[in-house]
């Protein structure tokens, strides 16, 4: 490898669900586009299905591909800490994306989402949805802290609006889950006002499941994360799909193209990126549309 | 493997009573699940509910009674729930890229339909020829494969999730919502496939021999048992079956992803032996399966019909239930 | 290890002629079927006493009773006058009591030392004694001059060795009682000679011995004292020089037997049915060939391990095989058993556990394994099996105590008969029928031969393996001879007797044979 | 009569050479595939990656170890990786709880290690009483376990992730980190357990019980081997062994989540079957198992050496390597 040659490191969770694997797919068409473009720039991409072996992938960079920069979108916060910052005591550049470490200021670059941003504008919606209260369910993701950050905000925001959340289960971010989960919300509770899926993949679950109970008129759906095809239906207008929340898978594409600017710009980007969440309405949906990406 | 001595010391009197338990045990766990149920939430026996529940076991149900065949004959098949997340991304690919030159219709869902059964079959071949033909441990091959076809998936779908064609789907999704005289086409299919595969495992001579090899591979190949084409034959078949349990997947969602049909193999296996199935081969049976099978969706949707306990905990009373469920038919080992 | 053992020894002085070990009106019942009834039972020290019957009679089981594998379910033991309940068979090997199974009792995947000291590991400290335990292992085998090596697996040594590490496992307890079921029923007489001289051996130390086989020159040569069990009642129990070998096949039985072997047919120039040309099977049978005509039983004597098994299994598919075969006069491929059984041949093994019963399962499933296409192209008819088992249980006079009994829960012989039965089923041409009497009691045996005898009267075709001379000069129009894998000899009609079979066994008559020379 | 000389050992000449393949089979797919890391990238053979490499491989290397004596005595352990999580989370739960009242100091790591021996311990304990007491199926105890042990640390995280108090951490964090003249402690524990385990399993009789009692239950009952006593040992010693590498693993991290040790129980599996143990048990080696742990965290970190391929597909790599290292030892059975 010649001295000039930047290799910057990209660590990432496996796509094991469909944000994920929409932040996966942001992740590697980025690196592709900065390959072709830049002669000068090396990428190493590594994909983990936990946090432990997150941390081996990032042993692995520093010992064996002598990366220049990490970008890391940390599988959980506390494990992820002292390995990160290791990189950087080796006085590589890291950034980090969407899960914040737990520890401040070791990164150089921080690009994230705002979880419980996330569960606020979704329970704000709620509340202005249904001024007189009514009853919802909820579908929780995968347990880890991000879920119960949005789900906290989300319970803060509509407290005392009279909206009684009848049950909570985790759809786990999962189409299939979060189908049968509201099979038996809908055969559970004859009255169901409105739906919180918290996320698109599980949006579509559950929207089937209503689809297939013929309650279609009964409720409505709010997911979240703006995959296309929701995003889509909120711009037609369509009554049992109002609104959606951002949560942009690619953030990923962000980080990694503001930290690729370190070696071939002479402006160093440095600092924290917050990407708020939005509301999508059929208002302002056709800005949030990507026809072309796969999530 | 199979030389147990042929005295059991020690034994007691009631060898009828607990050849009894060791049959009922699981029907037994069954009722007390139905009869919880149904005093938990009124709805539980309702129509609506009955259909949700038996029409989602169907896919774990169809692999289950093929894992039957397999675990029967001193096998084991990690791979299946990749190998049905990969046959539904092939066969929405396969569908989709149809659609210009053949238009949506009938045709396009058939060749979906004999795509899902050949690529099946070729995935079970593939599992089926490394197990006889290279003589490797059923374990390590199939999980294995399992990596392979789930990796094949997330390629496929560039980590994101793979969708039907809109229309395509709307022609397709009566396979999963609808059915004949109110029984759902997945109800049905599972039952013709466990009345088949009940019929087959008892009394045909391929039941016969899965067996006997499961029990003693020695004396079936002394027997003019053809050991290595039946192994190959019950890969196959399984093969063959999550091919099955795909077709009826795919209409449900219209999509396939690298999340879906994870961890069908720990629940198909484990589907089997609280059936009754033995895990070291030498006996099976295709009814104990589907009640087994019956029992796992059961707990799940009784956690959903409840909240008795944190949705945390879930995973706790599945296990508790899934062993309670066992220790019933297992008496009989504990006279011994 | 047995340092329990050791300090019965020492401690316990035997005086010849004292009760050791007693059954007091034992009984036995599995499920609802009894199988032993009020047996009385006296074993003195320093004595052999056999235990003689049919198969099924009960003689395993009552020897499980006295060694702790069974607990009666009426009466009890009496170890030195006190009555004891031995809880499992450890605290009746603790009391000096070891029973050598009729079946094996081996650890198929561990060494022949690992067996021998399984569960007595003499240790130094925490860890094995791995010397010394295999220098007592070897010390043990060397009484018992079988050359295999202590650390060889044993899967891997032939089934008259497995029965040598029985009884060398037994004999490293120390045993004051020792019990043996059907020892010799795998052993080469010379093998039996060892054995035999190793019971004389403890005999003299003032062990107790418990005897049975069905061989009844051995009872006549090494019993003090016999019992006789008929359907689970003793029905006498004498001094051994009362009685000789008829005597006690009648008390056995029940009837008189005369001339077990029947009148050979005439096989004169029939047609060959089977030509085997220079097959050579596997490393070890090299360049057979030989002939079988049609009607004809056909003799195959040889010594133990001269390769017997292995060119009829070579025959059959089971093993790899070169050579030429002829069928009725066409080529036939040896390629599976299901071809050689198309072709009209089958095969009854030796080893009815490892390869011809499944155990776990019951005896209907057995009985069709092999000839299940006969029963249906594509549902099996449950009813012709049924009926097919209610024959096999009349002709083959296989005494179950229950219909659905596993097999492996037949006694010994038992089994056999109903592996016979199995083998009939197929509806053979030619039937190999490998050791066909071995664990069977001597009425049984003499209906198999009738029916060997009657196969070949229908214009069946009979190859017979068998280490008993009797057998084979009782049985065989024709006999050939084996001996390191290769065929030395070829004898016929009144040429069959022992004295010219031993001589080619034994390589004395030392041309090499080759049937078309 | 006596001809024993003439009685020729069937398999002479080609036996020794097919044991050969299947004790030499898992090294050689070891050798090269440190040749083939060592071609790709010049770091490969560097200190600092076998020390990564070596020192990650502990947490299933020694998990692995116990696996092999669960597996050599016929039995089988799902839920160790659940175990560990489970471990990890009341370990740190403990010793932040103790941090008002003991100061943070050598003796809080004491007490959170002695824990998680102790909750190992009790965990293995449970597994093997419902085993070797209830009679219930080795899978079925352990899927239901394994349920229930991911559920509780989910519980008890609160669906988060559990974090050692910092300065704890800091005081813990050497026992992964630093070592004994540069080898590192996990490598150093992993080393000792090795060759502990192997000792156990071939120069004691505990070791020698569980391969007769994974060859034969009846016969070494019959042999005055404690059967139930010595499985019920396996599962506590691998409880135990767990407690161990999770007492290793907690300062790698210093957090516990639901996402802790998924899939351990697999890789643990794999690993012990690569490495020439039975899955049907009756036989075991613990150097073996060794190999077979280094050589999956070799395929790990030789996928991140290079990026040949999509990181989609790093699964199917993994599975076809595993795959081909079990062909190379498994040629003795072909040729039976
Ligand atoms: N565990 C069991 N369950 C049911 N029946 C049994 C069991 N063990 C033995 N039997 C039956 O008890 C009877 C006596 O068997 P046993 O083995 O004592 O006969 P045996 O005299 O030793 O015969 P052989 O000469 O054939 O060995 C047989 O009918 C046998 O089938
Ligand atoms: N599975 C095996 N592994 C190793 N050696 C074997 C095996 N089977 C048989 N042998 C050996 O092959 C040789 C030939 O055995 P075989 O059983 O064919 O002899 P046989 O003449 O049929 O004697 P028998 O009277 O025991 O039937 C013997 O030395 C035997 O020990
Ligand atoms: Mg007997
Ligand atoms: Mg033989």
């Amino acid at each position: 490898q010649d001295a000039e040659t930047a290799v910057i490191g990209v660590s990432i969770p496996a796509a094991t669900h469909g944000w994920a694997g929409g932040m996966n797919f942001h992740a590697q068409a980025t690196i592709d586009a900065l390959e072709e473009r830049y002669e000068n720039l090396d990428f190493v991409l590594s994909t983990a299905s936990d946090p432990g072996q997150q941390v081996s992938d990032i042993e692995d960079m520093m010992a064996t591909r002598n990366i220049d920069a990490l970008v890391v979108l940390p599988f959980e916060s506390e494990p992820l800490t002292g390995p990160v910052s290791r990189v950087k005591e080796a006085g590589k550049w890291v950034t980090v994306v969407d899960r914040g470490l737990a520890q401040e200021n070791i990164e150089d670059l921080y690009v994230a989402g705002d979880n419980p941003g996330f569960g606020r504008v979704a329970g704000e919606f709620f509340v202005e949805r249904m001024p007189e209260g009514g009853k919802i369910v909820v579908l929780r993701g995968i347990p880890t802290t991000i879920d119960n950050e949005r789900v906290q905000a989300f319970e803060a925001a509509i407290e005392g609006s009279g909206i009684e959340i009848l049950g909570m289960e985790h759809g786990n971010w999962n189409r299939d889950d979060s189908f049968e989960v509201m099979q038996d919300f809908l055969s559970r509770y004859p009255e169901i006002d409105a739906v919180w899926a918290s996320d698109d993949d599980m949006a579509v679950g559950a929207i089937e499941a209503i689809a297939q109970s013929g309650r279609e008129a009964d409720m409505w759906v709010l997911g979240g994360a703006g995959m296309k095809e929701m995003i889509q239906r909120v711009m037609e207008g369509d009554e049992q799909v109002p609104a959606n929340v951002t949560y942009p898978p690619a953030m990923i594409g962000t980080a990694i193209e503001l930290t690729a600017l370190n070696f071939v710009g002479n402006a160093p980007v440095s600092g924290d990126f917050i990407i708020g969440s939005v509301l999508i309405t059929p208002e302002n949906a056709e800005q949030y549309y990507y026809p072309d990406s796969p999530f | 493997m199979s030389d147990h001595a042929a005295t059991p010391a020690k034994t007691t009197s009631s060898s009828g009573f607990k050849i009894d338990f060791h049959i009922w045990g699981p029907v037994i766990a069954l009722v007390v699940l139905v009869v919880a149920g149904a005093m938990m939430n009124p709805n539980f026996l309702s129509y609506g509910n009955v259909t949700n529940v038996l029409a989602r076991s169907a896919f774990i149900g169809i692999i289950a009674v093929g894992m039957t065949f397999v675990i029967t004959s001193g096998g084991l098949d990690l791979s299946v729930g990749s190998m049905a997340a990969f046959i539904a991304g092939v066969m929405i690919l396969i569908m989709n890229a149809l659609v210009p030159s053949m238009g949506v219709g009938i045709g396009i869902v058939l060749v979906g339909m004999a795509s899902a059964l050949v690529v099946g079959l070729a995935a079970g071949l593939v599992n089926g020829l490394l197990i006889t033909q290279a003589r490797i441990e059923a374990f390590i091959v199939t999980l294995g494969t399992m990596g392979i076809f789930r990796s094949l998936i997330t390629w496929l779908a560039d980590g994101g999730t793979l969708s039907l064609d809109y229309t395509v789907r709307e022609l397709y999704r009566p396979v999963y919502y609808s059915g004949l005289f109110g029984v759902a086409w997945p109800i049905i299919v599972f039952a013709v496939i466990a009345i088949i595969g009940e019929i087959v495992m008892r009394h045909t001579a391929f039941g016969r021999h899965c067996a006997a090899i499961g029990s003693n591979e020695q004396v079936a190949r002394y027997s003019a048992v053809h050991v290595d084409r039946v192994r190959l034959m019950t890969y196959v078949l399984l093969g063959i079956l999550v091919g099955i349990a795909t077709i009826m997947y795919v209409p449900r969602l219209g999509s396939a992803s690298s999340s879906t049909g994870v961890l069908w193999e720990l629940e198909a296996i484990a589907a089997v032996i609280i059936g009754g199935t033995m895990l070291k081969g030498g006996f099976g049976r295709v009814w104990g399966t589907v009640v087994g099978v019956l029992i796992l969706s059961l707990i799940d949707n009784l956690l959903n019909l409840t909240d008795l306990v944190s949705p945390y905990l879930n995973g706790a009373i599945q296990g508790v239930i899934i062993i309670l469920a066992v220790v019933l038919q297992r008496q009989k080992k504990a006279q011994r | 290890m047995s340092q329990a053992a050791r300090r019965i020894e020492e401690t316990v002085t035997v005086s010849k002629g004292q009760t050791v070990l007693a059954a007091r009106a034992a009984s036995r019942s599995f499920g609802p079927v009894q199988v032993l009834f009020d047996v009385d039972f006296e074993l003195k020290a320093g004595e052999v006493h056999a235990l003689i019957g049919e198969n099924g009679a009960g003689k395993s089981t009552l020897m499980k009773i006295l060694s702790g594998y069974l607990s009666p379910t009426g009466g009890h033991i009496e170890l030195d006058g006190r009555r004891v309940d031995f809880a499992s068979s450890d605290e009746a090997e603790d009391a000096g009591v070891i029973l050598i199974h009729q079946e094996f009792n081996l650890a198929e995947q561990l060494s022949v030392e690992q067996n021998v000291f399984l569960g007595r590991e003499i240790r130094k400290g925490f860890f094995l004694d791995h010397k010394t335990m295999r220098a007592e292992t070897q010390r043990l085998l060397g009484e018992l001059e079988t050359k295999v090596s202590p650390t060889a697996k044993i899967s891997e040594i032939s089934v008259s060795d497995k029965q040598m590490v029985e009884i060398a496992k037994a004999l490293s307890r120390n045993t004051r009682v020792l019990i043996m079921d059907e020892p010799t029923a795998v052993l080469t007489n010379r093998e039996a000679e060892i054995l035999f001289r190793q019971i004389e051996r403890l005999k003299a130390n003032g062990t107790a011995i418990l005897y049975t086989s069905h061989k009844l020159d051995e009872i006549a040569r090494l019993a003090d004292h016999i019992t006789v069990l008929r359907d689970g009642h003793r029905v006498a129990n004498v001094d051994a020089g009362t009685m000789s070998e008829d005597q006690m096949a009648q008390a056995m039985v029940g009837r008189e037997l005369s001339n077990i072997f029947p009148v050979k047919h005439e096989v004169g120039s029939a047609e060959t049915v089977l030509s085997v040309r220079n097959l050579t099977v596997g490393s070890i049978v090299r360049d057979a060939s030989f002939e079988l005509k049609r009607g004809e039983v056909l003799g195959f004597a040889g010594l133990v391990g001269s390769g017997r098994t292995e060119l009829m299994e070579g025959l059959i598919g089971v093993r790899d095989a070169e050579g030429s075969v002829e069928i009725g006069g066409k080529p036939f491929r040896v390629g599976s058993v299901k071809d050689a059984r198309r072709a009209g041949i089958v095969y009854l093994t030796e080893d009815r556990k490892g390869r011809g019963l499944i155990l776990t399962q019951g005896m209907r499933p057995n009985l069709t394994l092999l000839a299940l296409d006969r029963f249906g192209k594509t549902m099996i008819d449950g009813k012709a099996e049924e009926a097919a088992l209610d024959k096999a249980i009349k002709d083959f006079d296989v005494r179950a105590p229950t219909r659905s009994v596993l097999v492996g829960n037949l006694s010994g012989g038992n089994q056999q008969k109903l592996l016979l039965a199995k083998t009939m089923l197929a509806e053979p041409e030619i039937v190999i029928i490998d050791e066909p009497t071995r664990g069977i009691d001597i009425g049984t045996k003499q209906q198999i031969y009738q029916f060997i005898h009657a196969l070949a009267g229908q214009g069946k075709s009979v190859i017979v393996i068998s280490s008993e001379m009797a057998e084979i000069i009782g049985l065989a129009n024709r006999v050939y001879v084996m001996r390191s894998g290769r065929i030395t000899g070829e004898v016929q009609g009144s040429d069959v007797n022992e004295d010219v079979i031993v001589r080619y066994a034994m390589g004395l008559e030392g041309r090499k044979f080759d049937s078309h020379e």
